[in-house]
This record gives C-alpha cells, structure tokens and sequence, in this order.
C-alpha cells in the first residue's frame, strides 16, 4: 500500500462528504481533522519501516553469529583440517585437538536421555491431551510438567551431583563397572527429566488440535477411547509428536549446566554409558576462559560451530514439521 | 415488525379497496337497473377498467411477496386467499359490467310484474348483501359471519332454479315481454354466479384462517 | 406398512444443572427423513446426541428417560454397538485426513477391528461410495487422500463412512450448514435416496431445508418438542403458535 | 462383532488408560524429590543476613548472596530494556508481513536462534563485546541473555497476533485508522496477554541461564552496580560454589537454589495471573 | 435433479389430467346437447365430482410446493400459473355441468331453426377446441399456439353478443319456442364463460412462459 | 430524487494473477439497499472490499478500472480518507474485545486520535446507538464490555460503530451468516430503518435475504456481473438463464 501522502493540501475529495455543503466552521474542524490524518499517515510510513528494521536485524544477528564463529574458528579449521572431527585424542598441552570423544559424550548421552524420556512425555501428552484435559489431577500434572522445564539447569546440575551421583555410584558397584557416579549414565538420566516437558507440551498441544468432530466421527463408528486415540489421534499427531522429540533431541544437545555438573568432564573416549566423558557444550563452558593458545581456542570455537550446526538443522527440521502440521 | 408483516398489512388494505371498488360496481349496476339509469349503467362500463387494474397489482403484489419472502403456514394461506380472492372479485366486478352493458343495450324500462315474479330484486339485493358480509369477515377476521354467506347463496341459487320455469309462464301470458325476459334471465344467470362468487370469497376466508378446506365440501357431504 | 424405529418416551438430557433437553417424546417412523428444527441453543442436537449416545462423552452430561430402537432401550445396549447401529454425520466434513479415500469409507470396520478380506472390503466399499453417489466420481482416485474433494463430496464420504456399517438410523447435525449451496444440493438429493434404505434424522437451522427434504418435522423450542407432524402439515397449517411464529419469522 | 471380542477391545481400552496415567505421573516422582531435597538443604540457610550480604572467603561460615540478586537483577533488566521493544516490534512485522520473503528469512532466523545452544551465544557475546571493550562486564551478559529472549518475545508476539482474527484487525482498518494505530490501539491491547505471557517467559528462562555468563559477565564475589564491569549473577554464583570442594560454599549454593527456585516459581505464577487477568474475551 | 424440479413435473401431470377430464365432461356435454341424451348428460353431473377433486388435489399440492420449496422465478410462474388455471378448469367443469344440468331440465329436443339461427353448434365446437389448444399449448409450452386462442374468443363473444337478438327476433315468430329458447340462451352465455376462462387459461400459460401480464390488455390497449 | 452514489466502470480486481472480479459496471443509488449474490467464490467479498480499499490490504491484490463516489474517483483520495466515509460491517460480528460499549462506538474516533468533547461523544454514542436500535437495551450497561451481548446485538454494535463515524455508503459482508435466525432477522430489520440515511450494499449468501432485505440485487458469477436489476425482477423474471438456474436452485 502506498502510505505516503503525496502532499498535505487539503482536496475536496479529503473532507467528509457530508461536511462540503455546511458552515464554514464545521470544514475548518473537518480541514483541521483531516491535516492530524495527514500526520498519522506519515508517522504510518515510519512505522512501517521501523518494522522492517527489526525484521532486518534478526537476519543480520544471525548471519553475525555465523560468521564470527567461522571466522574466530578459521585459525582451528586451518591447522587441524577436518580430521579435527574424529581426532579421538584431545590434549591441549600437545596441541593435539581431536572433537571425537566429545561428539561421542554428546551424541550418547542425548540419545539415551531421549529413549529414557520418551514413554513419559508421550504419556504425559496423551493423558492431558486427550484423557483428562480438565480437573484438579490433570491441572496438577501440567503445572508440575511446566515447573521441571521452569527449573534452571544450573539446580538440576548441583542436584544431580549431590544426590544423583552418589545413587548412580550405587548402582555402579552392584553391577560391577568401575563407581564412578559422574558419567554419561548420570547425565543422562538429568537430560531426560529435563527435557521431557518439550515433547510433552508440545504432544498435548498437538494431541488437543485433533479435530474433536474427527474423534467423534470414529466413536460414531462404535471405537473404544484407545482405538480412537490409536487409530486417529496418534496418526493424525505423529508428525507434530515426531517433531517434540526432535525438539527434545535439539535442547539436550545444546544443555550445558547440567550435563558439565555430573558427566565427569574428561577428554577420554567414553568404553560405556556409565564412564565419564564430556559433551561439547561441557568442553566449551570448562576450557573456554583457560584456552590461552590461538589455536587451542579456535579449536573450542570450532567445536561451539560444530554445535550450532547440528542443532541448528535439528531445531529447523523440527520446527518445519510443526509448521506444515499446524497448517 | 418483520417485513412480510407490513408487506401483507399492505396487501390487505389493497384487497380491501378491491372489494369497495367492486362493491360499488355492484350496487351502481344496481341502481342503474333499478331506476333504468343508462348513463349511470355506462359509468360502471367505464370504471371497470380501474377494477381490472386493482386486480393485476394484486395479482403482481402476492407474486413479489411470494418470490421475495417465502411465507408459510398463515401467511401462505392469507396470500393464497387473497390471491383467490382477488380473481372472485375480478369476477364480481366483470358481472356488475356485463349487467351494466345489458341495460345499456335494452330498449325499455323492466315492467314491474316481470321485476316481481322473476324474484330479481331481492337476489339482487341479497348478492350485495353477500359481497358485503364477506369484506366485513375478512376484514375482521370473522368467521362466522363467512359462514353466514352460504346460506345465502342456497336462497340465490332458487330463484335462480325458478327462473327458467317462472319466465317461461310469464311469456306465455305476456309475448310481448319476451326481450325484457331475455335480459333478465342474463341478469339472474349473472347474479346467480355473484352468489357463487361470494361463497367462494367466504370458503377462501375461513381456509385462511381455520385451514379448513370447505371447497366442494358442503355440495356433496 | 410403517412403523417405528426409534422412541422417545419422557426422555430428558442435562449438561450438569443445565436442562436442555425435556420430556421429549417422538415415535420415528422407519425409512422417512425426519427434520429437527428450532432456535439456536433449543437443545436440538443434543438430543441427537443422545440417540446414538454420543451425549455422554461430555463430561457431566446426562440424561433419562425412555429412548429405544426397535423397541429396545438404546441405553441397556452398550455404546458401542449403539454407535453401529446409529451412524452420524457431522456439520463439517470431517474425513479422517491420513486416511485415503477407500481406507475413510471402511474405517469404522478397521476402526473395530474387524478383519474383513479384501474382496469383501472392495464390495463395501463400492456399494457405499454408490449409495451416496460418489463412486463414479472417485473411483479412480480412491488412493488418494479425502482431503483434495470438495466440500460436499467430503461430506458425501463421510455419510458413505456412515452407511458402511450398515446402520438403520442415521444422524445428522446441520450436514449443510457449512457448505455451498451446490453442495448443499448434492447433499440435499443424497437425503431422499438414502430413506429407501435407511432412516435419516437431521438437525438443521435451515427451514427451508427441513421443508424440502423430510417427511416428518419436530420443532423444539427450549428444549421441548412443541410439535411434530407430516412437514407438509408444518408448513402450511402448524397447531402451536409457537411453531407458526417460528416459521414465519415473528419471533417474541 | 460378538459380546467377547467386545469385551476384550472394551479392556484393553481401561489398560491402556491405567498404564497412560501411571507413565504420566511418574514425572512427577524426580520433580517431587528435586525440590524437596533443596528446599531441604537450602532453606535452613536462609535468613536475612543471608540476603544482604556478600559471600565470606574460603573458610569463614556465614556470607551471603546479595551481590548475586543484584546482578541477576541487574543483567535481566538491561537484557529486557534490549529484547522486549525489538522483540516486539519484529513480532509484529512477522505477523504482518507474513507472505514476504524478508519475513520467511527473518523468521528462519528467529527459528535458529532459538535453537542455539546459550554456550554458543556466550562465546558470541565474548567476541562481540568483552573482546573489544576490553573485559568482562554485565552488560555483555546482558546482550547475550538478550539474544536469547529475542526468539522467544518474537515467536509469542507473532504467534499471539496470528491467533487474533484478523477481523479485528479488519474492523479498525474500516473504521479509517492508520496502520500504527491499529497496530498499538486494538491489535496489541487484545493480544496483550499473549505478548506478556511470552515475555514472562523468556525473563524465567533465562533467570536460570549459566553458560552465556560463564565468559561474559564472568562474575564477582563482591557487590557491583557498575555494569561495564564484571557482576556475579544467582546461577553462576551456584555454579561456582556447588563445584567448590567447601562445604560452606556448597551450603551457600543450596541457599542460593532455593532463592533462584523461588524466583523462578514467582515469576511463573505471577505469569499466569496476568495472563489469566489481561486475557480479553474473543 | 432437484426435489422441486420432479414436485413441478408431477403437478404438470396433474394438471393436464384435470385438463383432459375437464375436456371430457365439456365435450360430453356437447354430445348431450347435441343428440339431447339427457343420461349422458347425468354422467356429467355425476362425473364433476371428479373434477372438484381434482382441482382440490391440485390446489393443495400448489400449498405445499409453496410451503416447502419457496420457489421463484420461473417455478413461481408456473405454480401461480397453475393455480389460476386450475380454478379456471374447475369453473369450465362447472359450467359443463351447468348446461348438462339444463340438458336433464328442457323438455324437449331443441329444433334445428333455433340451432342454426344462435349458431350455438359452432359457438360450442369452438370453445371445446380453445380448450382443447390451451391445453396443448400448456403441455408443449408453445406460447404462439396459446395465443391463438385469443382470435377464436372473439368469435365466441360475437355470437354471444348477437343471441338476444337473434332469440327476441325467433321468438316473435315462434313463440311457441320459449322455453327452448330460454335454455339456449342460458347456454350461450355458459359457451361465452367457457371462452373467457379457456382466454384466461391462455394468458396464464404466456405469463409463465414469458413473464409477461396479458390480462386485460388487449381489451384496453 | 434518485442519484448515483457509487458507480464501477470496468472494474477488475485480481489476486496475483488471479482474475477475481472482471469489468464490472455498476451504478448504486443513494439510499438504497443493493444485494450482492452469486455462488461461493465469484468474488463477491472481494468487489465489496474494493469499494473501500480494503482488498488492497491483502498482499498481492491490484484492481484496475473506475470506482467513484459521488463522481470522485475512490482510487484518487487516501484510503483513510476512504474508508471513513465507507463504513464496512463484517461476517462474523466483531467489536473490539478490550473496549466497552461506549469506547466501541465511539472507538471511530478515539482510536484514531480524534478527541471530542464529552458531551459530543456522548451524544454520538447516543445517536448511533438508537439509529441501530440497540440503545435502549444497552443504555445500561455502556461500560461493560460487548462480548457479553448476543450475537445479534454484537453486530449491531458493530453497525453502530460503522455508523458513528457518519458514512454514506455502509458495507455488509454475509452480516448475519454467522447469526442464529432471531438474531438475524433482527438484523435485518435494521436494513430498513438504516436506508433512510445510508446507502448499504449487502453481500449475502442467502438468496432468502437478498429477497427480503433488498432494493435492488447484483448477481455475480464467476467474477462477472451477471445482472443487476430490481430484486422484485431478479426475483420473479430474471433476464439471464445463469441468474434463473441460480435463484431457482438448478446448478448446472
Ligand atoms: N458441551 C456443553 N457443555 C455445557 N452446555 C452445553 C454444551 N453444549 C451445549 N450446551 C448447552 O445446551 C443447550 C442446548 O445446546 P444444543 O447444542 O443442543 O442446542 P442446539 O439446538 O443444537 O443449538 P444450535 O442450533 O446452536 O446448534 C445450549 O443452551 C447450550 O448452552
Ligand atoms: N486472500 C486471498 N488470496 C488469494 N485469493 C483469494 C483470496 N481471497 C479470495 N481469493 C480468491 O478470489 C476468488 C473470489 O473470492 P471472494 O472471497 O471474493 O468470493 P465470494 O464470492 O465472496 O465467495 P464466498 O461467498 O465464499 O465468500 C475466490 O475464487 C478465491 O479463490
Ligand atoms: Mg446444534
Ligand atoms: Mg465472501
Ligand atoms: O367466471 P365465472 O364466474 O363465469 O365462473
């Protein structure tokens, strides 16, 4: 629309109709309204480009973000080339970067955080969604769904190392590998808690856009409650649920706090799920400000690239099928 | 109030304007029989022109509420009624011509004997009396005075029964009435179907508002 | 000869304290089209709701009362087998969308598992895509999903949903009101080829509707039945006045 | 169709049911003892002596966080004053402008952003502020906790004024209003709610956030309000002396979860009030 | 094809059955007057029963396509067209019955002098054939042949406008043909009807098909 | 005496390359009431919404051709100014949710910054009220907020707010077919009242109401005017075979 006024003399075609035929003083009040609407369509024409503006200002963000991490991780990229990826040795006392065992830590302890979580957030989702969206009990559970994503990471750390590690110790010397505590195993088992309300609430929300008309079309055929959530909810959901777990796999990737609290924090390759180890978000956050070689911190620069990128297409994937789900 | 409220309110007061207009045809053929009154005889001729296009506006109003409202049940009878109603009067008012133009075209005045045992003038009279009783009804919605109208038809259509019988005798005596005698067995065939007529306006009223169809009823139950 | 299929008898439905549906008694004839007219929020398709049961999925709904098919009482039978018994279509057209078309129509078998072999499924499937007049306009995309049909041939599939559990009654809550009149029509032509076979209720805030398509008209006004009768009789001589104000557009 | 195979089907509906709920609920087990463990271990150490001072060296019992809620104060206010009004002001131009391309690039963005990981926002807030201002200071916090509202204010801003019908919008556009008043008299009002409740949220997120601090606003053992220079914040503080092998600083940790846990909580039911009192009828 | 479109099929139906029996009973009473068979001539009286029925069944089947199907346009042409037709039908039925009814009443055979002179045999040759070419018109939807119904009314009205001086001039020489003549009198005026309605019938079917109002134009116009 | 207030002279509008609305021709007299029909999707909303420049707001809409008022061309003048003298009520009914009654009607002005003495506005708010035959049942209630009122009373609350900035011409889409019958028809019977001193052309899907309500009636068929005569003519003898197929319910 062109907003701009080309002018602010005052047409005849500018004042109300019905006023062109009355008293001198009833068109200067309508000239008088009419020169305040030249004003709004100029400070219109403003707005509009202040809009854009910010619209501009996030792409520019963005790409800022890239390029300063691409550009800060060149003198990485440069020396190491890309057998930086599964280098399995990290010693930054050699200079020898290898990324291996922490996309190992990272890739493991997500993985498992996500195969723990999912039974109960698709249980969560199914039950506020579609049993008991209403009452005291299902209110209950969603608040307390909102306060496990609410808690900060950092309190979920600091727990997990004061009462979950030594339970996980536990359980080590029972089945015999060495107790530890800190491990892949430990912060799993917090990523998982930690990332159940993502695909839960997005699963509800999801589970409530089942077109009721749908679900009743199927108990107009004489389903039980289950066929119903089996044969229509969950198919009709599966993408925008497929989409929360993607959702959950994106934020457990990224979580730092927490995961460098319990998962022991060492450069060596990770022999099982209950060794200690060390993501990359947890490499990053522990060596960044004791990085004192170019090279050393164009190699965690590097590693924080690596992360972005992964969890960058993970998210879009994800955010795409929600898109295409909620149209 | 709805639309098609007004809409029929105004219908109403058109039909009701139909049946003065008619009314009066009716009577001034009347009078112009009475009195032998040919210039009054021609002025209903020419008035039956205005009757004629009462008729269409009536007939193009029921068209229009019909194709821009739709009614049902009351006011789907009312327009039905109406519509029948309309035509009957039409009718009326084409009878009180077709008198008119007879006593225009007769020679002379009816000599008083015939006017007696033909029984004309109180079936006149009584015709009248029937279009007058069914405006009334329908304008007040009043279905005991339409049924009133039948049983003055059945005195109507006995004079008209007699007619054939009661001239055939008078001309016998009186030869030399045979053209008066002519018209007047037009006249009461005529007013015979004014008698019809009303009936018909009458059933057509207690149809709309009893949704009773009385048609054809009480000639064969 | 006709008889009744479905009976109501002192039969009453709440949403909690709220009574919306009050004493109504009905006797449906088998194999007519019966309409259910009246205001908005007179408890029409509530009482619809109820006969195949499908009221008391809402939590805290009601009812009572007599209410029976073939004179059995349709709430001594268990919901599921009323559901088969009654089908019911809804105001919108509401194809399961991961379904293809063929999969939609024979969904309420799959639906309650039931395992039928495939010529078996093919000829179900056929014979109600023909009932409701689509087959000859599917047939050659029955793989595909319902969702590329219009609006009234979406709502066609889902009567053929309805219809291919062989149902005896079946239900329905303003089919129309969110279609095009030309689908309207199609739907509307549906109706009267349907009553051979089946006995057709339908809510509907249209009256013209209810006039052009059923046998028998009940008008309920807050949450009565006020009347019901031939709908020829309705329309043009009704014996409430409530009905007559209702029908000609004088509303108190 | 027979009465047994109903019957099963009829079962099997209940099971899946019993077994959906216990799943469920059993969420709820690890939040229950969470909380209750560190309201446990922390409450005790609270009291307000606690509140209004700062930490004790190594040794000393006693100390408190007061330098920590000034800073998180601090941080989370300059980091709104930065991502509320732009947040906002793109939120609008997204829902808006939604078909252009700049729109589809913007929001893609938008979409990453949210998905970076606040490690890497951290390490971006360094090379963007601390690097060339020459040290740490809260206000690269602030810019970095900034970055990571953004995603959150805009998608809820946009999400919010999409949901609105856009009759509304129609409606004031009818009456001859200019495109900025019908933005800021009718549709931001209505969806006022919407636009909070995000807000709300994106300040509860990243009250708990350590890692883009950890390098940027690096924290303080002692009170600060200057924010060019380093500030300690809750989270860090916890950080810090949860990792620290002192039993004192441990204690002073838990104390410090149960405040951060609070706030967090207040701040989510106060979410929840306003949404529920701002929610316009549509 | 829409519901209204088979209701409107089968009204037509039933219009052209009234239309036949109406014809019938006319012709019939032609052929009772003709050979004087006053046993056909009762058949007719009992036989109008039949068209009274008729024209209630189409009436109410008017009603109810009005009620349910609101139709416009061209549907509420013809409904509207029908329902004056049928009233029409109905009249012509009652005016065969009328002259059957004099048929059963004359005394004697009419004479062949009187025949000729009123000229009554074409007068009533022609109405049957009006009646006979409206409905044709009306099952064909053929507006020209309806509007040749209209030339042939004239002639009707010129016969009946001569008969009372035809039958006053007979009767001077014969008056021993009163009676006869009283009767045919009656009828011709009937046969005048029989051409009006059979006129009116005609304009109704071009109002349907052209929409255009005939009624008392080519009178005044 | 009758004058023309708003005419077309080949008017198009497209979406995109989308040919919605082709050459139309149109002359609307001043204090009358016109119906727009036609079937789903022959442009009818979109030849509404050039008539005060509110298609242009979609993205991608151009229209091309004459559309004046009072013989000034619309396209020349700014859409505000445009749209103040062109009232424009919509489908469903819509009054701004966080503003009372009182703010609703007068939100014309407030909501552009047009500051008014209180007893002025009291005395718009007043005056549009009773014009929409609303004030006495709100009178009481000015400061709550609309949404408590019923659906009919919501729209004639938008109708009022259309009518308080003092317009000519006032534009209805489907006005009441998101309304229950009562409230229609109390909708409708505002048409009347408002004809007196407003111009209003009404899109409606309901050809019943385009009978009822109307002068004069356009028929638009896929983007073309077909007809546009009285509506007592469309309604009992219209020209065009597509229009008859149309009202009389034969679609081809
Ligand atoms: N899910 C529900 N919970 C509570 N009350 C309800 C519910 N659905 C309907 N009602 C109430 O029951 C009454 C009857 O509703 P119902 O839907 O049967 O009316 P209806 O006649 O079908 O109206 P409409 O024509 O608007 O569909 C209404 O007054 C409504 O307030
Ligand atoms: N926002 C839009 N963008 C693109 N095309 C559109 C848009 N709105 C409408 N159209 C197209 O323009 C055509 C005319 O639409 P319009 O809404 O004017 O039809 P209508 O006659 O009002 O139909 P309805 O009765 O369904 O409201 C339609 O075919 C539609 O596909
Ligand atoms: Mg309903
Ligand atoms: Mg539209
Ligand atoms: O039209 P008629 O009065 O002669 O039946």
């Amino acid at each position: 629309m062109d907003t701009s006024a080309k002018n602010s003399v005052i047409t005849r075609s500018d004042l109300p109709l019905r006023v062109i035929n009355s008293t001198p003083e009833t068109i200067a009040r309508a000239q008088k309204k009419v020169r305040r609407s030249f004003r709004q369509i100029r400070t219109e024409t403003v707005f509009r480009r202040t809009l854009t503006i910010m619209g501009l200002i996030m792409i520019i963000l963005v790409l800022g973000i890239l390029l300063t991490l691409i550009i800060q991780s060149l003198p990485s990229i440069k020396s190491l080339g890309l057998k930086y990826l599964w280098g399995k040795v990290w010693d930054p006392v050699q200079d020898i970067y290898g990324a291996w065992p922490f996309l190992l830590g990272t890739l493991l302890s997500s993985f498992l955080a996500l195969l723990i979580s999912i039974p109960f957030s698709l249980a969560v989702a199914i039950f506020l969604g579609e049993y008991f969206p209403k009452g005291w009990m299902p209110d209950f559970l969603k608040n307390a769904v909102e306060l496990i994503a609410a808690v900060p990471s950092v309190i979920y750390g600091f727990w997990g190392l004061a009462v979950l590690v030594p339970i996980v110790r536990n359980l080590e010397n029972h089945i015999g590998v060495e107790p530890v505590g800190v491990g892949i195993f430990s912060s799993s088992l917090i990523l998982a808690i930690m990332i159940i309300p993502y695909a839960a609430s997005l699963g509800r929300s999801m589970i409530q856009m089942v077109p009721s008309p749908l679900k009743e079309a199927a108990y107009g055929l004489g389903a039980t409650r289950w066929e119903v959530i089996r044969s229509v909810v969950l198919p009709y959901t599966k993408s925008g649920l497929f989409a929360g777990v993607l959702l959950s796999l994106g934020r457990a990737l990224g979580e730092t706090m927490a995961v460098t609290m319990v998962i022991g924090n060492t450069s060596l390759i990770p022999k099982n799920i209950f060794a200690p180890g060390n993501t990359m978000a947890s490499v990053i956050a522990n060596e960044f400000t004791e990085a004192d070689k170019p090279v050393y911190l164009s190699a965690l620069i590097e590693l924080g690239l690596v992360l972005f990128l992964v969890t960058v297409v993970i998210n879009l994937i994800g955010k795409k099928i929600i898109d295409r789900f909620t149209q | 109030m709805a639309q098609i409220e007004t809409e029929l309110q105004l219908l109403k007061v058109e039909a009701v304007n139909m049946w003065t207009l008619v009314n009066s045809q009716l009577s001034k053929a009347r009078l112009a029989f009475l009195n032998f009154d040919k210039d009054l005889a021609r002025e209903v001729v020419t008035k039956e022109k205005r009757v004629n296009g009462s008729e269409l506006k009536i007939d193009r109003d029921c068209e229009n509420i019909f194709a821009l409202f739709c009614p049902v049940a009351i006011d789907l009878r009312f327009l039905l009624a109406v519509l029948k109603i309309n035509s009957n009067l039409e009718r009326i008012g084409d009878i009180a011509e077709g008198i008119a133009k007879y006593i225009i075209d007769a020679e002379a005045p009816f000599t008083k004997e015939l006017l007696d045992v033909t029984r004309i003038l109180p079936m006149y009279e009584e015709s009248v009396k029937m279009l007058e009783d069914t405006q009334e009804a329908f304008e007040k919605e009043d279905t005991i005075l339409a049924r009133s109208v039948f049983k003055k038809d059945d005195f109507l259509d006995d004079i008209n029964r007699q007619a054939h019988k009661v001239l055939e005798h008078h001309l016998k005596d009186h030869p030399e009435d045979t053209s008066q005698a002519l018209w007047l067995l037009s006249i009461i065939r005529k007013l015979e179907r004014v008698g019809d007529q009303a009936k018909n306006v009458a059933e057509e009223i207690i149809f709309y508002l009893e949704a009773k169809v009385l048609k054809h009823k009480n000639k064969f139950v | 000869m006709e008889s009744t299929i479905i009976k109501s008898r002192n039969f009453n439905a709440s949403f909690g304290s709220n009574h919306v549906v009050k004493n109504v008694n009905i006797d449906i004839p088998r194999n007519h089209v019966i309409a259910v007219m009246g205001p908005s929020g007179c408890g029409k398709t509530t009482y619809l709701r109820c006969i195949n049961r499908m009221h008391e999925l809402i939590p805290g709904a009601t009812s009572e009362g007599e209410m029976t098919i073939n004179n059995e009482n349709i709430y001594d039978m268990h919901p599921i087998f009323v559901r088969q018994k009654i089908g019911m279509v809804f105001q919108r057209p509401n194809p399961f969308p991961n379904l293809s078309i063929y999969d939609n129509v024979i969904a309420g078998y799959k639906l309650n598992g039931i395992k039928l072999p495939k010529a078996e499924r093919d000829r179900i499937v056929e014979h109600s895509l023909t009932r409701v007049a689509l087959w000859k306009e599917v047939k050659d995309s029955l793989n595909k999903k319902g969702s590329f049909l219009s609006g009234g041939q979406q709502q066609r599939l889902c009567i053929a949903r309805a219809v291919a559990m062989e149902p005896e009654v079946l239900l329905f809550d303003e089919p129309t009101s969110a279609l095009d009149p030309i689908s309207t029509s199609t739907v509307e032509e549906l109706f009267h080829e349907l009553k051979a076979n089946y006995t057709l209720i339908i809510v509907t805030h249209n009256m013209q509707q209810a006039a052009r398509v059923s046998d028998k008209t009940a008008f309920f006004y807050l949450g009565e039945l006020v009347e019901y009768d031939e709908t020829k009789i309705m329309f043009t001589n009704p014996k409430d006045n409530r009905t007559q104000n209702y029908i000609t557009g004088r509303f108190s | 169709m027979d009465g047994k195979n109903i019957k099963y089907r009829i079962g099997k509906s209940y099971v899946a049911q019993i077994v959906t709920t216990i799943f469920a609920f059993a969420c709820v087990i690890p939040l229950l003892f969470i909380l209750g463990f560190i309201i446990k271990a922390g409450i005790t150490k609270i009291n307000w002596h606690f509140l209004v001072s700062i930490p004790k060296p190594v040794g000393e019992s006693g100390g408190g966080i007061v330098n920590a809620l000034v800073g998180s104060i601090l941080i989370i206010f300059c980091a709104s004053l930065i991502a509320i009004p732009i947040g906002i002001l793109a939120g609008i131009y997204l829902s808006e402008n939604g078909k252009t391309r700049l729109a589809y690039w913007c929001r893609l963005c938008v979409d990453i952003l949210q998905g970076v990981p606040s490690i890497v926002i951290g390490i971006i807030a360094y090379f963007w502020l601390v690097k060339p201002l020459g040290g740490f200071s809260a206000l690269s916090g602030s810019v970095a906790l900034a970055i990571m509202m953004l995603p959150i204010v805009i998608r809820s801003t946009e999400e919010t004024l999409k949901l609105l019908p856009s009759s509304l919008q129609e409606a004031a556009f009818a009456l001859g209003m200019p495109f900025h008043r019908v933005m800021f008299k009718v549709v931001v009002p209505v969806g006022i709610s919407g636009i909070l409740s995000g807000v709300m949220l994106a300040i509860a997120r990243i009250t708990g956030e350590t890692a883009p601090l950890l390098f940027t606003a690096f924290g303080n053992p002692y009170l600060s309000f200057n924010i060019t220079k380093p500030m300690q914040s809750l989270p860090h503080l916890i950080y810090d002396y949860a990792t620290s092998p002192y039993d004192d600083w441990k204690n002073l940790a838990w104390g410090a979860s149960v405040i951060l846990l609070l706030w967090v909580l207040l701040l989510n039911i106060f979410t929840k009030l306003i949404t529920r009192k701002w929610k316009v009828q549509l």
